[in-house]
């Protein structure tokens, strides 16, 4: 499975590209730090899942879910934020985001992110089957 | 006089106001904490996760999961601190009971029965309200009872305040006290009757779901 | 009528004692997020420490001391903030230009020269004090200049405000108003002069390092 990671947060990016990289399973194609860069790396590896951080100085996670999902509806973003009550969750889930996962549950990012390539949804540390 | 009065009026409106800045800098400095604090505290555990993701000593492994634990509580902590700081940080039932306490008029009773937590905004409100209300009494009224009702519905905050005097001379215009009542209670879209047959009695519906 | 009115500054008494209530309660949060996340905050870093003296590997080394600079970046943020939310969350400056903007009664001179940060609750206590002597010159005096001088010296703050009025029945013990004035002085461990020779003269100075 190819994901792709962006975080503005360069220490976040690549620890999660660590904790992925070490499942068999999993091959990161990129990390990116902005949302113009989670654009130009979506559209040249066409990941199968975009793992990606909502608060980011300049456009937020949530505007560039927008036009990844205007472009390919079928994109599969999973975002990453630090609090479960973060401002712009359920925009992102209303956008039709996959779901969210808190960045320092770091054992369930994996099982997350496996959930999320079967078509599933993920909130929080919640699995949910298709709604 | 009257000019007198309203300068003043306009003066304790001020304090409220200065209140209101304060809070809303200290609301701003409480987010701050929770996003900047929060955000340091999950990229370090994140890179803690990294450190254990490639490790393969036990005892490196043992050491690494309680600095993730130690910094996991950390996050909570903030998590709640932050909370507290930013919306409960009056007791509006004992702030209430004090403005009561203090009232020495004529009789009053209190029936209070609320158990969520409004918004410290609107708890701000409330207690304005209830402030002027018996400021009126006391300034207007030749009540010998009174008495406040506060409250709360599924979908709405319930607050009464009323006495048994007789009305005479009641000109909505003549004062800015019930015009501030009323400016807040629009602010938080809710509903105000004032019915002066029997005594002079406040009615205030404020719904739950509205912030100002 | 005079039961009426110092009834009603009760409870303006009362407005600033919420205030104050708040602000307490704020406080304690403050240094409850400081002392317990601090607390975390600082044992991890101990705990990371820990493991770079013990490690031998290079690699994990770096990842490691990056750890402990997140962790220390998030120990200087908590700091920071919650020295802000203690202390310095109004601009005295500020609020006190916006009672003498709001000053219209006669003329008013405004001399600032603060640039030290006074504790919280002495601000409040400074902003009262204006406030208060500001309604009364509205309420008593015929006077048409009248001027705030607010400077600092090394050991203390020194407050003047005065109004070039003709000072007739001047009766200390008529209101609550400079009664207030005096009590807050004290608390500060201040010193407070009134001078009716020419117009009325309020001379206050309190020292820096007091507490209240
Ligand atoms: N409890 C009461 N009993 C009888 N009359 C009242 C009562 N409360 C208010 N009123 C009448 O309503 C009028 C308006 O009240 P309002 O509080 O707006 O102004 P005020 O008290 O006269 O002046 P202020 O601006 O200082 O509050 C009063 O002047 C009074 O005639
Ligand atoms: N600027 C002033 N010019 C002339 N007289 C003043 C001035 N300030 C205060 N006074 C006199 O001092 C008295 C006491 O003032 P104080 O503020 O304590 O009470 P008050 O203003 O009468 O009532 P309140 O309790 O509402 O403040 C006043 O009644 C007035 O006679
Ligand atoms: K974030
Ligand atoms: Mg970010
Ligand atoms: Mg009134
Ligand atoms: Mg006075």
């Amino acid at each position: 499975m190819r994901v792709l990671i962006v975080d503005d947060d360069r220490l976040v990016s690549s620890s999660l590209k660590t904790i992925l990289e070490a499942d068999g399973g999993i091959e990161v194609v990129g990390t990116g730090s902005s949302g113009s860069q989670a654009i130009a790396l979506y559209g040249e590896y066409r990941p199968d899942i975009l793992l990606m951080d909502i608060r980011m100085d300049g456009m937020t996670g949530i505007e560039v879910a927008e036009i990844l999902l205007k472009q390919d509806p079928g994109a599969k973003i999973l975002f990453l934020t630090t609090f479960s009550d973060d401002d712009y969750i359920i925009k992102a889930l209303q956008i039709g985001a996959k779901g969210y996962l808190l960045k320092q549950n770091f054992e369930s990012i994996v099982p997350s992110i496996k959930t999320v390539a079967i078509g599933q949804r993920v909130f929080g540390d919640e699995i949910i089957t298709k709604i | 006089l009257r000019l007198n009065q309203q300068n003043s009026d306009l003066m304790e409106k001020q304090d409220y106001e200065i209140n209101i800045a304060t809070l809303n800098e200290r609301n701003r400095i409480a987010r701050e904490i929770h996003d900047s604090v929060g955000h340091l505290l999950s990229s370090s555990i994140l890179q803690v996760g990294a450190l254990l993701a490639v490790n393969s000593d036990e005892k490196m492994k043992d050491s690494l999961l309680t600095v993730k634990d130690t910094l996991t509580q950390a996050m909570e902590s903030i998590r709640s601190s932050v909370h507290n700081l930013y919306d409960e940080s009056i007791d509006l039932y004992e702030q209430m009971e004090e403005l009561v306490q203090k009232f020495t008029f004529c009789e009053l009773s209190f029936d209070y029965d609320i158990h969520s937590n409004p918004d410290l905004r609107l708890k701000y409100a409330f207690l304005a309200i209830v402030k002027e209300a018996l400021a009126n009494i006391i300034r207007h009224s030749d009540a010998n009872r009174a008495g406040i009702t506060f409250r709360e519905h599924p979908a709405l905050y319930q607050l009464i305040i009323e006495d048994n005097g007789t009305v005479k001379n009641y000109d909505t215009g003549s004062g800015i006290g019930l015009k501030n009542i009323t400016d807040r209670v629009d602010a938080f879209h809710g509903n105000i009757n004032i019915i002066t047959d029997h005594g002079f009695r406040i009615f205030i519906t404020i719904p739950k779901e509205a912030k100002n």
